[in-house]
């Protein structure tokens, strides 16, 4: 009787799975936990080295994500942006995604002018989209104003007061890298870092992150935001809660269920085996 | 004709932008320069040229009435009703196609469909993933902690939990990263260099 | 207006999730405009972002005629679409493959092959580590001890399993056998961390549907 | 402590530079007070000539409370100077490059010097009452000019020797895939331990045969400038030849339209190896869609409809790998994967029953075609991989005895 129905549980339809993830990671949104993660390193070292940039730093930014994987990039984006308009520094910004540079521009908008009311072209600069990839990444070592010979907005650069003696990456304190894949963090450290003296931070889909650790202790990345959580720690360190340590309550949750899976799935795997065995 | 000055763009090409690395002097690399500016609007025509394949692929199958063509059309008619004011109007904020189309439609329709990998993550941890041997188990044990190290409850769960996370992914995750991309290097090193002179054409198809 | 337009993105929710339960026309149609939008706005996006500053301004006000050459490549490559003139799509092709091969062959050469195996040239052995431990015994102090040895020998076993000249018999089996293992460590991270991103964006999804667009959660 | 002091300093420039932004421009002095001794400039090696290095003394008299450097270049020695670098109090040296409307080229001379910026009381009558003998101070800025030094003609070089050891690996690693590819070719029997992942191979397509359904094969979903796509063409030939051998249909859903004609060809070119020329079906090569989801679902749809028995994911793959592989393992095909994305990896090992892991996957391509051409470079790879081991070997000694020959050898930019 029990070994049927762990037989038919091991062909449960997957629907009831589905159903069982979706409760999990939305009721935190009825019943408030109120969990805040702590720092990790490279999430601390992410930060420290924004912070110790003298003030009014050029920074360069490659915002690479589109709207698939803005949950979890956004919130970095936007902390990001906030960081460096705290301390003072002047972003330029690019992406490298054909459907991000919409994302990007409400982001700045939201940030750099409507919180902190700084002003275009003065404070911060918004290149916009190029396509090309690798290609792009080592254009603008040699000249970024023949890669991007206007804004997002089509005004030459020669018209933007930050841009004023920008030629290449040497005009830049940093580049900060927030990367949901290809083209991205690993791309930008195989032609840019290793190429051109820039020290590089970067803020990646958890996805990458076991990759970019390897790039992290090498010291090719001289930070790294790991994931949502690692957006929430970053979110905590700037003093800005923000929707990612909102979804550290459902992520709590999301990963409980998955590791529950994992274990009944095997232990029903193994009790059947053995019974299978038997018989 | 059809294969040679191919294989010599390649090797133009793809010359140029290896010796711009090691050939700091402007004879050089303001060519390769010029060579990569080109080449991105190449590839910006490619993408162009792909949304263009799309359209006519899925036009086609409109006018031959082929099975689903009523989908196939709703296709056409989003890529007109995006690309039209598009171009017309420009996508930057403030603009019709930008602050409904693509914020209203696209942004829910593409988050969403990357969130619908959560469910089937989900479904694969309690369907596929089974630890039939020591190297499932070692991934298994590995994912479990990593997950576990990686929630806010964590240190509750064990005060060196967050910790121990931290050494897995700095010290022996950081080492197999480091020996899987040193493999890979030497193998893409490999391939660039051969499509580059020309040994490996398989790119162009058989003639 | 503003709840039209949010009950719209709220309806793409829906149909697309509702392809969960089981494939359905409404998720077809929400699938099949997605694709249509996507290559509508690539195209928007191109044009302004490339066509028009790198190529079609410096062109038409006379800086560059030379980009007379690339926008020459751009358009041979539509002939794609022709049967007998196919074979001219070729040319833009090889530009873009040279470009790619010779870019690819320094940054792996730089960024993956030498400075990675730069970061591992350290010593076997950090003593310090050691003394560490015994005079502040804990699990992460241990683990520390560790470090060095993995990151030089640890190295040496995952190179190895990729070495295919030698059969891993004998005492060389343990060897691909702890590169494995490491391996396998990595891969373990990988999952949890995948894990990571996938639920934060079902996350995000149900408090667009809930707080944005229900407004019964808070 | 170091940031609030640079903080302090930016504020105060701010503040007076507002305060007395009616009045004339700041006092200039020319190479006395607190104006920088010895401006020394070096020609940096190993560039374009696009660089310049300044370096400088900073005034020995005391009593200065110097804001900030300014390092300005020009064409001519008597200008106009442009503002190339600056920096606070601290700063003695800079690298200038191009900037500020003055382009920096080789074989040009160019002319510099530096300013060091201070804040001075300076006594001015009052002038609200110009009757008056009281004078006010006021805080002004003082520009302290160093002596033009130049002029200086940067140098392009020919060959940048910080990156020799690059050149040097690329090349050795050239020459030895040359050498190697011409003992393939000219017979020499080059030996390779056993990959399970080729019988795996033959397995799969085996079970498929077995069944009667067909094999599907995914060579990821970038495009063919992917070295990783090049290699699953080459390997997609192979495949396509075994399972024209068997007479079961290959399906290959694409992603890109680029794909299209390639992988055309390399079916066709399989079938024909195979002497089945026939039976090749152009309909089975399948555009779905450009879009990463569109074709997820399309080619998940495919595993569905027509119960393909043998799956090979090989190439670039990015977030479909998860639902192609368990959609997959749910309908209970034999599958096998390969790819050098690190990131899709736990997935296939998870759901699939072999996975070709990183380099393994471009060993596969080489061992299944039996290409001399493929074998030799794998054969060159392994030696390169050899010689990495035996340089971490080496460290192993040197790191002990303390000697960072190595280390620096292996130092980029």
């Amino acid at each position: 009787m029990a070994n049927t129905t762990l037989q038919k549980l091991e062909k449960l339809d997957r629907r009831w799975v589905f159903l069982a993830m979706a409760i999990a990671v939305a009721a935190p949104l009825f019943f408030k936990l109120g969990l805040a993660p702590k720092t990790t390193p490279p999430v601390k070292a992410f930060y420290d080295y924004i912070e110790q940039l003298p003030p009014g730093s050029r920074v360069l930014c490659s915002f690479d994500y589109d709207p698939g994987s803005k949950a979890e990039l956004n919130p970095m984006c936007v902390s990001v942006l906030r960081h460096i308009m705290l301390k003072g520094h002047k972003p330029v910004i690019l992406t490298l995604w054909s459907t991000a540079p919409a994302l990007i521009e409400r982001n700045i908008n939201e940030v750099c002018r409507d919180e902190f009311g700084k002003q275009y072209g003065v404070d911060y600069v918004y290149l916009g989209l190029k396509e090309g990839r690798e290609a792009v990444m080592v254009a603008m070592g040699k000249s970024i104003r023949s890669t991007f010979p206007t804004d997002f907005y089509g005004t030459p650069l020669d018209n933007l007061p930050l841009m004023n003696g920008v030629e290449n990456y040497s005009s830049f304190a940093l580049l900060i890298n927030v990367s949901a894949g290809y083209p991205g963090t690993k791309e930008y450290v195989q032609y840019v870092t290793s190429r051109f003296a820039i020290p590089m931070l970067s803020g990646s889909s958890a996805v990458s992150v076991p990759e970019y650790s390897a790039y992290f202790q090498s010291g090719q990345l001289r930070g790294l935001l790991t994931g949502i959580t690692g957006a929430a720690e970053y979110e905590a360190l700037i003093g800005k809660p923000g929707l990612a340590i909102t979804a550290m309550d459902g992520q709590t949750m999301g990963h409980f269920v998955i590791i529950f899976f994992i274990l009944f799935g095997n232990l029903i795997f193994f009790i059947n085996r053995r019974s299978k065995g038997r018989a | 004709m059809k294969r040679e000055i191919p294989i010599l763009i390649t090797l133009v090409f793809g010359v140029f932008m290896i010796v711009q690395f090691f050939i700091p002097h402007p004879a050089v690399n303001d060519i390769a320069n010029r060579l990569q500016n080109w080449a991105i609007i190449v590839i910006s025509f490619s993408y162009v040229l792909g949304s263009a394949n799309i359209l006519r692929i899925n036009g086609e199958l409109v006018y031959r009435r082929a099975p689903g063509w009523p989908y196939k059309l709703v296709l056409v008619i989003a890529f007109f009703t995006m690309a039209t004011p598009g171009l017309i109007l420009g996508i930057a904020e403030g603009s019709w196609t930008n602050d409904r189309l693509f914020t209203f439609t696209y942004v829910p329709l593409a988050s969403t469909m990357y969130a619908s990998l959560a469910f089937y993550i989900a479904s694969a941890a309690f369907r596929a993933f089974r630890v039939r041997t020591w190297q499932a188990s070692v991934l298994a044990i590995t994912a479990l902690i990593v997950m576990l190290g990686r929630i806010p409850v964590s240190h509750f769960i064990w005060q060196d939990l967050p910790g121990i996370v931290d050494w897995i992914m700095g010290v022996p995750n950081a080492v197999a990263q480091r020996g899987i991309l040193i493999g890979a290097a030497l193998g893409a090193i490999a391939t660039g260099l051969k499509v580059i002179l020309g040994i490996e054409r398989s790119y162009l198809g058989r003639e | 207006m503003e709840f039209f337009w949010i009950s719209i993105a709220g309806l793409c929710t829906v149909a697309i999730l509702s392809f969960l339960y089981s494939d359905n026309p409404l998720y077809k149609v929400a699938e099949h405009f997605f694709v249509g939008i996507a290559a509508g706005y690539v195209v928007c996006a191109e044009f302004y972002n490339v066509f028009l500053p790198n190529l079609w301004r410096p062109l038409t006000s006379g800086s560059d005629y030379w980009l007379i050459i690339p926008l020459i490549l751009g358009i041979a490559l539509f002939t794609r679409f022709s049967d007998e003139l196919g074979w001219i799509s070729r040319w833009p092709m090889s530009v873009i493959i040279g470009t790619y091969s010779g870019l690819a062959v320094i940054g792996f050469a730089s960024g993956d092959m030498v400075l990675q195996v730069q970061a591992s040239l350290i010593p076997v052995f950090e003593p310090a580590t050691i003394s560490t431990f015994s005079s502040e015994p804990s699990v992460l102090n241990f683990l520390q001890i560790f470090r060095n040895p993995l990151f030089t020998l640890g190295l040496i076993c995952v190179l190895f399993y990729f070495f295919f000249s030698v059969e891993h018999k004998g005492g060389l089996r343990h060897i691909a056998t702890t590169g494995t293992t490491l391996l396998m460590i990595g891969f373990g991270a990988g999952y949890g961390y995948t894990v990571m991103t996938r639920i934060a964006l079902l996350f995000d999804r149900f408090y667009f549907l809930f707080v944005e667009w229900l407004k019964i959660a808070a | 402590m170091l940031l609030k002091s640079a903080s302090f300093a930016l504020i105060v420039v701010a503040l007076t530079a507002c305060a007395f932004a009616q009045n004339d421009s700041a006092i200039v002095v020319l190479g006395q007070g607190a104006a920088p001794t010895q401006v020394l400039v070096v020609d940096p090696p190993n560039d374009g000539g696009e660089k310049l290095d300044v370096s400088w003394t900073p005034t020995a008299q005391p009593g200065f409370d110097i804001l900030k450097y300014e390092v300005l270049a020009a064409e001519a020695a008597e200008g106009p100077f442009k503002v190339l670098a600056e920096g606070d109090h601290k700063m003695t040296s800079s690298v200038i490059t191009s900037g500020n409307g003055l382009r920096l080229e080789h074989d040009h001379p160019y002319y510099v010097k530096v300013v060091a910026i201070d804040s001075t009381s300076l006594a001015v009558p009052d002038s609200t009452n110009p009757d008056s003998v009281v004078v006010r101070f006021e805080k002004r800025l003082r520009r302290s000019e160093s002596a033009v030094a130049g002029p200086f003609v940067p140098r392009a070089a020919w060959f940048n020797m910080n990156r020799l050891n690059i050149l040097l690996l690329v090349l050795a690693f050239y020459f030895a895939v040359m050498f190697m590819v011409r003992r393939a070719k000219a017979g020499a029997n080059i030996q390779f331990r056993r990959i399970a992942g080729i019988d795996a191979i033959d397995e799969a397509i085996g079970r498929a045969t077995e069944l009667g359904k067909p094999v599907m094969y995914v060579p990821g979903t970038q495009n063919i400038e992917n070295i990783q796509t090049i290699a699953s063409i080459q390997l997609l030939t192979s495949v396509a030849a075994k399972a024209a051998n068997y007479d079961i249909p290959i399906i290959v859903p694409l992603n890109r339209a680029f794909m299209v004609t390639v992988a055309e060809e390399a079916v066709k070119q399989g079938f024909l190896n195979a002497g089945r020329p026939d039976a090749y079906m152009r309909d089975n090569i399948r555009y779905l869609s450009d879009e990463q989801f569109a074709f997820t679902s399309g080619t998940t749809g495919i595993m569905m409809r027509e119960k393909t028995a043998a799956h090979f994911f090989l190439g670039a793959f990015y977030a479909e790998s998860l639902i192609l592989s368990e959609t997959g393992f749910v309908a209970g095909a034999i599958q096998i994967a390969g790819t050098a994305n690190t990131h899709q990896l736990p997935f296939f090992v998870v759901a699939c029953d072999y996975t070709l892991i990183g380099e393994e996957y471009f060993a596969t391509s080489a061992l299944v075609t039996r290409d001399v051409e493929m074998m030799g470079t794998l054969k060159a790879t392994d030696y390169m991989k050899a010689f990495i081991i035996a340089c971490l070997l080496a460290s192993l000694v040197l790191e002990m005895l303390g000697v960072q020959f190595l280390r620096s050898w292996f130092q980029v930019i």
